[in-house]
C-alpha cells in the first residue's frame, strides 16, 4: 500500500482547510497526524487563522476550500452571494458559565446579568437557544459584545461581567477556576458547528473532499477507541490548552460526519433572518451538499 | 468662503475619481469582495436610518479625547528629552521599548483597569498616538536653528517662556504634521477599538458589517469614515493656515 | 567703577570629533556707560564673544561678573538686564515686526505704557520702519530686518547692551541716520555698550573705546578714542588713527 | 565604540525600568492578565526553544519590505505633491480621503488580490505607512525656507537636480522622524497582519500565545518584539547622526 | 551689443489678502562685459531685481532678454548661464565648504579638472578660507560665509553674474583684498555684472556704471562710472560724483 501511494503522489490533491483552534479541529489534526489523509491519497493544508473575519476573507478571497464553521456563518455566506455548503458535522460544545463571586448556581438567576459574546455569530445563537429552551427571552441578559474569546475570559475571571457562553479550551479553563456550569449547547441539542466547503471546490476537487470525510471518520474512530493519552499532546497544541493541563484533558466523544438535521438547520436560518443575516427563504438544499452522493 | 468652495470642489473631485478607480476594480475583479459602487449607494438610504450621526459622534468624541490627550503628555514630554539630557537620558529608553509594543496587545489589562467602555477605548488610542507625538516633538525641537534662541535668552526668559515664544511656534508645522497623522491613525485604530463594548461608533459600525459578510454595509461604512476623515484633515490644513500666517 | 568684568574664559565649539578653540584666555574690562567697540579680522571670534555674553554659549575657567547696584554677580541673563543685537538679527519669524520689537520688554515684564509705545513710534519712524510693523520678518527686506533689530536693542533699557555688526546691511544715509540715534539712545539710557563692527570709520565714530582683537581673540590693543561722536574727518590726527588701526587690522590677517 | 557602549547603558536602564514598572502593577493589580516578570523570565527558555530567530527574521523581512515601498512611493509622491499645484489638486483629495480608510478593512481585498502569505501583509503594512509618509514629506517640503533654493535654480538646475541637491537634504531630518514613527508603526502592525496565513513572526507568536491565553507566552513575545524595536530605533538614531553630519 | 534687455516688467510679492508691488515698469539695459552697480535706499527692490534675474520670482508683463551668441532669447537659468551670489550667501546646511562651491559647476556639468581644482585653491588662498573647506556652514562665522560664497561665485564662469551686496560683513582690509580680487576674476572671465552695494565708494570703485534706484525700483540716474578700479580718493572730481551720490541717495529717503 505504501507504495501506491508514493506512486500517485504526484497528482495528489490539495485540500486548503481553514480552521480556528477549538475542539473541532481534532479530528482534522490527527488526520495529518497520523498520515490518515496520505493513505486517502489527498494532502490537508490547514490554515489556523486567530479571527473568523480574516479566516472568511481568506475563504472568501479564493485561499481556502473549506473551514470549519457554524449554521450562522453559512447563512452569512450564503447571504453575500458566497456559495458554501455544509457538507459535514463537527463536534464541539459551548458552555454557559457564571462568575464564581456572582452568587448564579442555576440558569433560572441569570435575568439582568451581563453576558459577554460575540454579536451576530453561533454564540449569540447558541445563547438564544439555550435560553428559549429554559424559557428565557433574549432581553432577559444584557449582552455585551467583544470579539476575542480570551478577552471574555479575562472579563469573567475578573468580575467585570457575570456570565459567559465559551468553547473549549477556555471553558474547562474558567471552570477550573470555580465559574459556575450553568449549561451547555450540547446538553440542549444544539450541535451547530459543521464542516463546509465552497461549490467551487466541490466541483473541483470531488473525490478528494469524499476521501476528506472518508479520512475524518477514520480520524474519528481512532480518536474515540484510542485513549487520550495516546494524542494528549496533539490536542493540546491544536486546541491550545495551557500545558499545565497534561494530564487532566477530557475529550468528548466525537460523531461520524453526516449531514446535520434539516431541522436543525432550518432554526438557525430563522434566526439568522430574524437578524436579518440572510433570507428567510433559504432552504435546507440550498445549504448543503452531499458529497457521497 | 473662497476657500470653502474651493475645498468642496477638491472634496468632490477626490470622491469622483476614487469612485471611478473603485468602479473599474468592481469591473475587472468581479468578486464578491467589491460589489459595485451603484449598489452601495443605492442602498445607502439604510445608513442614514442606522443613526449614522450617532455613529460618528461616537467615534468622534473618543478621536478627540484620545489625540487631545497624546498632545497633553506627548507634546511637554517631546519638548524635555529635545531639550533636557537627563529627562532624555531616562525617557529615551523608555519610550523606545514602549513604542513597539503592539498596544492592541494591551487590551485585556486596558479592560480590566479601564472597563470595556469608553476608558479602555481612549486608552489604546491614546497609547498607540502618544508616542508618534513625542517622537515627532522631540525630533523637530532637536532641529530648531539655535540662533532663534539668542535674543530670547539675553532677554532673561525662563524656560516656560523659552517654550512658549520659541519651542512652540518653531515646532508648530512639524506639530501640526504630526497631529496629521496621528489623526489618520486614531481614525484607523477605531475600527480596532469599537470592534468591542460598544454599539456605536464608525468602527463597530465596518466591523458589525464586515462580520456579518455584509460588503455593502462595510463599504457604506468606509464611505462614511472616509469623508468625516476628510473634512479632519481638511479643518486641520485651515487650521495650520490659520496658525502660520508667518509662512 | 568696573561693571562687567571677563576674566581669562576660554570658549570653544565642541564638535563629535574635535574642538575649535576660539577665545583663548580672554580678559576684559569694561566701566558703566562705556561704549567698546571691538574691530577684528572674521573670524576672530567676536560673534562668540557675544553669544557667551548673551548668555547662549559656555566658556571654560575663569569667569564672567557684572557689578550692579554695587553688587558684583556671575552674569547671568536672568538677574542682569542684557539686550543683544546678533549679526543675523534674530528676528522671530512668526511674531511681527511690532512683537518682535516689544518681545525683550514683554519678558523683562516692563509694562507697555504709553511713553513707551511712543518711543517705538519714535524709533521706528526714525528707521523708517513704521508701516512695516504688521508684516512678518519674512516679507522684509535685509536692511528692513536690520532696522527692525534696531528699533527692538533700543528700545529697551539694558545694563548691558551688545550689538554685532549692527549696521552692515544698511546703505549710506540710513547708517549715518541709525549711527546719531545710536548716539541719542546712548545719551537717554547710558548702557553699557559692546559694539562689534568691521568698518573702522563706524569704530571711531560710535567707541568712547575701541580694542582691536587679533586670531584667538588675542587683543591687539586698546585705546581711548577721542574721536567719539566727532566727525572730524578732516583733521590729521583722525587720519592718523584710522591708519594706525588698518595697519593693525592687517597685522591679524593671514595668521588665520 | 563608545557609541555603542552608551547605547547598550541606556538600553539596560530602560530596561530595568520598565520590568520595575511592570512588577510594580503585577505586585499592585493582582490579576492575571499582568504575570510576574519573574515568572516570565524563568520559562524564558521555551522562547529560544521555539526557534524565535526565525520570528524575528520573519516579521523584519515584512517590515523592511513595507517600510521600504512606502517610502518608495511616498517620498516621490510627497515631494510632487508639496511642489506642483496641479499634482497637489489631484491627489491631495485622493490622499486625504484614502487616509482615514482603516487599512485592516481591506483586508479581504488585499487576500484576494495578493494572496494570504507575505503579499497581503506587505500590502497592508504598506496601506498603512505610505500615507504617513507623503503627508510627512508634502508638509516638510513646504517648509523648506525658499531662499535655499536660489543657487540651485539659477545654476540651471534641472528639478532631479533640485530635489537632489536641495529638497531630498533639506527634509532629510524630518523623513528620518517620519520613518521612526513608520517602522513603529509597522512593528504594531505586525500584530494584526500575522494572525492569519503564517506560522512565524512575531505577531503571530503574541496573537498565537494570547489565543492560547498564554500570558506568559504572550509576554516573552512583547519583550521580543520591545527589543527588536529599541535596536530598530536605536539603529534609526545612530543612522540619522550619520547622516545628518551638518547639524 | 546689448546682453541683457529688461524691458518694462512689473514685480509683486503676494499675499494671502494684498500684493505689494515692488519694481513697477523696470527697464535696464546692459551691454556685454558690463559691471553696473546697483545703489539704493533699502528695501527700495534691489534683492527682488536680483531674484527675478536668477529665475526665482516671476515678473508679470514685460519681458527679459538675453543674447548670447547673437540669438536673443528670454531669460532662462538653463539656457543662460547665470551665478548669482545672494544677499543671505545661500550657502547650503548640508555640503561642505568645498561642496558648496564646487555646487554650480556640478550643475552645469562642468568638469573638475586640474586647472578649476587649482583656481579653487587660489581663490581660497585669497579669501583666506582654504582651511574651512571641509566645514560644514553653520560652524563658519559671518564673514566667513560670506567669503566662501564669493569663492562659489568667483569660480564660475557665467554669461551673468548677480552679486547682492557681496562684500556686507566683511571687515575693512578683507573688503579691499576681496575688491581686488574681484577686478582680477572681472579681468579674466568679463561677465556682464550686476552688483548691488550699499557703499557709494564700493559702487565707485567697482562699478563702470552706476545706476541709482528710488522707490518702486525707480532710476533715479544713470551714469559711467570714471573712477572704475582707480584709487582716487583725493581728486577733486572723485568727492563730487561721491557727495552726488550721496546726495540722489539722500533723496530717495523718507518716500518709501
Ligand atoms: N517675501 C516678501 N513678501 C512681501 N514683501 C516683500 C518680501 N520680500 C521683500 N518684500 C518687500 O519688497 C521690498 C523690496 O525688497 P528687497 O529685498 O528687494 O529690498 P532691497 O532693495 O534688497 O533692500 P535691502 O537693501 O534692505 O536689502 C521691500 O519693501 C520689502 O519689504
Ligand atoms: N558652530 C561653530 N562650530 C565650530 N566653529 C565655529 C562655529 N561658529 C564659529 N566657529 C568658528 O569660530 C571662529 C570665530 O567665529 P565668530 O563667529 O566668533 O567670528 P567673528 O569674529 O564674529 O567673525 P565675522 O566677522 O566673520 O562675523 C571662526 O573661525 C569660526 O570658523
Ligand atoms: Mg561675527
Ligand atoms: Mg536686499
Amino acid at each position: 500500500a505504501k507504495k501506491e501511494n508514493t506512486a500517485s503522489n504526484t497528482q495528489k490533491q490539495v485540500i486548503r482547510f481553514g480552521m480556528m483552534s477549538s475542539t473541532d479541529v481534532i479530528p482534522l489534526v490527527i488526520m495529518n497526524e497520523n498520515k490518515i489523509s496520505d493513505k486517502y491519497n489527498f494532502e490537508l493544508d490547514l490554515q489556523v487563522f486567530t479571527s473568523a473575519k480574516d479566516r472568511d476573507a481568506a475563504f472568501q478571497a479564493g485561499e481556502l476550500d473549506g473551514v470549519i464553521t457554524d449554521y450562522i456563518g453559512i447563512c452569512m455566506y450564503q447571504n453575500a452571494g458566497f456559495d458554501v455548503k455544509i457538507t459535514g458535522i463537527t463536534d464541539g460544545d459551548y458552555i454557559l458559565m457564571a462568575g464564581k463571586h456572582t452568587g448564579i448556581t442555576d440558569i433560572s438567576q441569570i435575568k439582568g446579568k451581563s453576558i459577554a459574546i460575540s454579536e451576530n455569530t453561533l454564540i449569540e445563537y447558541t445563547l438564544d437557544t439555550i435560553l428559549k429552551k429554559n424559557g428565557l427571552e433574549e432581553a432577559d441578559v444584557v449582552k455585551e459584545v467583544v470579539p476575542r474569546i480570551p478577552d471574555r475570559l479575562e472579563l469573567l475571571r475578573n468580575e467585570q461581567i457575570d456570565l459567559g457562553l465559551m468553547p473549549e479550551p477556555f471553558a474547562t479553563l474558567a471552570l477550573s477556576e470555580d465559574a459556575v456550569l450553568l449549561s451547555t449547547a450540547n446538553e440542549c441539542g444544539l450541535y451547530p458547528a459543521v464542516s463546509a466547503f465552497s461549490i467551487g471546490a466541490l466541483e473541483e476537487k470531488k473525490e478528494a473532499i469524499q476521501n476528506f470525510y472518508k479520512a475524518y471518520n477514520e480520524a474519528v474512530t481512532y480518536l474515540n477507541q484510542t485513549d487520550i493519552s495516546e494524542y494528549e499532546q496533539t490536542v493540546i497544541k491544536a486546541v491550545g490548552y495551557p500545558e499545565e493541563m497534561a494530564g487532566t484533558i477530557e475529550v468528548k466523544p466525537f460523531r461520524t460526519s453526516t449531514l446535520p438535521l434539516e431541522e436543525d438547520v432550518l432554526d438557525a436560518i430563522g434566526w439568522a433572518s430574524s437578524k436579518g443575516l440572510c433570507k428567510p427563504d433559504l432552504s435546507y438544499e440550498q445549504v448543503t451538499y452531499d458529497v457521497t452522493k | 468662503m473662497k476657500k470653502l468652495l474651493q475645498q468642496l470642489y477638491l472634496f468632490i473631485q477626490g470622491f469622483l475619481l476614487i469612485h471611478l478607480f473603485w468602479y473599474f476594480c468592481y469591473l475587472f475583479l468581479k468578486t464578491t469582495v467589491i460589489p459595485s459602487p451603484i449598489l452601495v449607494y443605492q442602498n445607502f438610504s439604510k445608513v442614514v436610518e442606522s443613526q449614522i450621526f450617532l455613529h460618528i459622534l461616537y467615534s468622534l468624541k473618543r478621536i478627540a479625547v484620545g489625540v487631545f490627550l497624546s498632545l497633553l503628555v506627548g507634546i511637554p514630554l517631546g519638548i524635555l528629552m529635545g531639550y533636557s539630557k537627563k529627562a532624555n537620558k531616562i525617557l529615551y529608553p523608555l519610550v523606545y521599548f514602549s513604542y513597539p509594543i503592539p498596544k492592541t496587545a494591551l487590551l485585556p489589562i486596558a479592560m480590566l483597569l479601564w472597563g470595556m467602555r469608553d476608558g479602555s477605548k481612549i486608552v489604546i488610542i491614546f497609547l498607540i498616538i502618544v508616542f508618534q507625538v513625542i517622537i515627532a516633538v522631540r525630533d523637530s525641537v532637536k532641529n530648531i536653528d539655535s540662533s532663534l534662541y539668542l535674543v530670547t535668552i539675553s532677554a532673561g526668559a525662563s524656560k516656560i517662556e523659552i517654550v512658549r515664544h520659541v519651542t512652540l511656534p518653531a515646532i508648530l508645522p512639524e506639530l501640526l504634521t504630526s497631529l496629521r497623522v496621528s489623526i489618520g491613525t486614531a481614525v484607523s485604530v477605531l475600527f480596532f477599538v469599537e470592534g468591542y463594548g460598544t454599539r456605536y461608533g464608525m468602527g463597530y459600525y465596518i466591523v458589525d458589517a464586515w462580520s456579518r459578510i455584509d460588503y455593502i454595509g462595510m463599504y457604506q461604512g468606509i464611505i462614511i469614515i472616509s469623508i468625516v476623515g476628510f473634512i479632519l484633515f481638511a479643518s486641520m490644513d485651515l487650521l495650520a493656515e490659520k496658525l502660520c500666517v508667518w509662512k | 567703577m568696573k561693571m562687567l568684568s571677563i576674566d581669562c574664559i576660554d570658549v570653544s565649539y565642541k564638535n563629535k570629533r574635535n574642538e575649535i578653540s576660539v577665545l583663548k584666555d580672554f580678559s576684559l574690562e569694561l566701566s558703566k556707560g562705556e561704549i567698546l567697540t571691538i574691530l577684528g579680522p572674521s573670524g576672530c571670534g567676536k560673534s562668540t564673544l557675544i553669544q557667551v555674553l548673551s548668555g547662549m554659549h559656555p566658556f571654560t575657567n575663569g569667569s564672567i561678573n557684572m557689578t550692579t547696584n554695587e553688587t558684583s554677580l556671575p552674569l547671568s541673563t536672568k538677574q542682569h538686564n542684557i539686550a543683544v543685537m546678533p549679526q543675523n538679527c534674530g528676528l522671530l519669524p512668526w511674531k511681527t515686526v511690532r512683537e518682535n520689537c516689544l518681545l525683550p520688554l514683554k519678558l523683562r515684564k516692563i509694562p507697555l505704557d504709553i511713553a513707551r509705545e511712543k518711543e517705538l513710534k519714535e524709533l521706528c519712524s526714525s528707521l523708517k520702519v513704521e508701516d512695516l510693523l504688521e508684516r512678518f520678518p519674512k516679507k522684509l527686506s535685509g536692511g528692513q530686518v536690520q532696522r527692525v533689530a534696531l528699533v527692538r536693542a533700543f528700545l529697551q533699557e539694558p545694563d548691558l547692551l551688545l550689538m554685532d555688526e549692527p549696521f552692515s546691511s544698511l546703505d549710506a544715509i540710513t547708517k549715518a541716520d541709525a549711527w546719531e540715534l545710536f548716539l541719542k539712545v546712548f545719551e537717554k539710557k547710558s548702557p553699557t555698550t559692546i559694539l562689534v563692527t568691521h568698518s573702522i570709520e563706524e569704530a571711531m565714530y560710535l567707541g568712547k573705546e575701541i580694542i582691536v582683537l587679533g586670531t584667538k581673540g588675542k587683543q591687539l590693543a586698546r585705546f581711548l578714542n577721542p574721536y567719539f561722536g566727532k566727525n572730524q574727518m578732516e583733521e590729521k590726527d583722525y587720519f592718523l588713527l584710522k591708519s594706525n588701526l588698518h595697519s593693525l587690522l592687517k597685522q591679524t590677517q593671514g595668521k588665520e
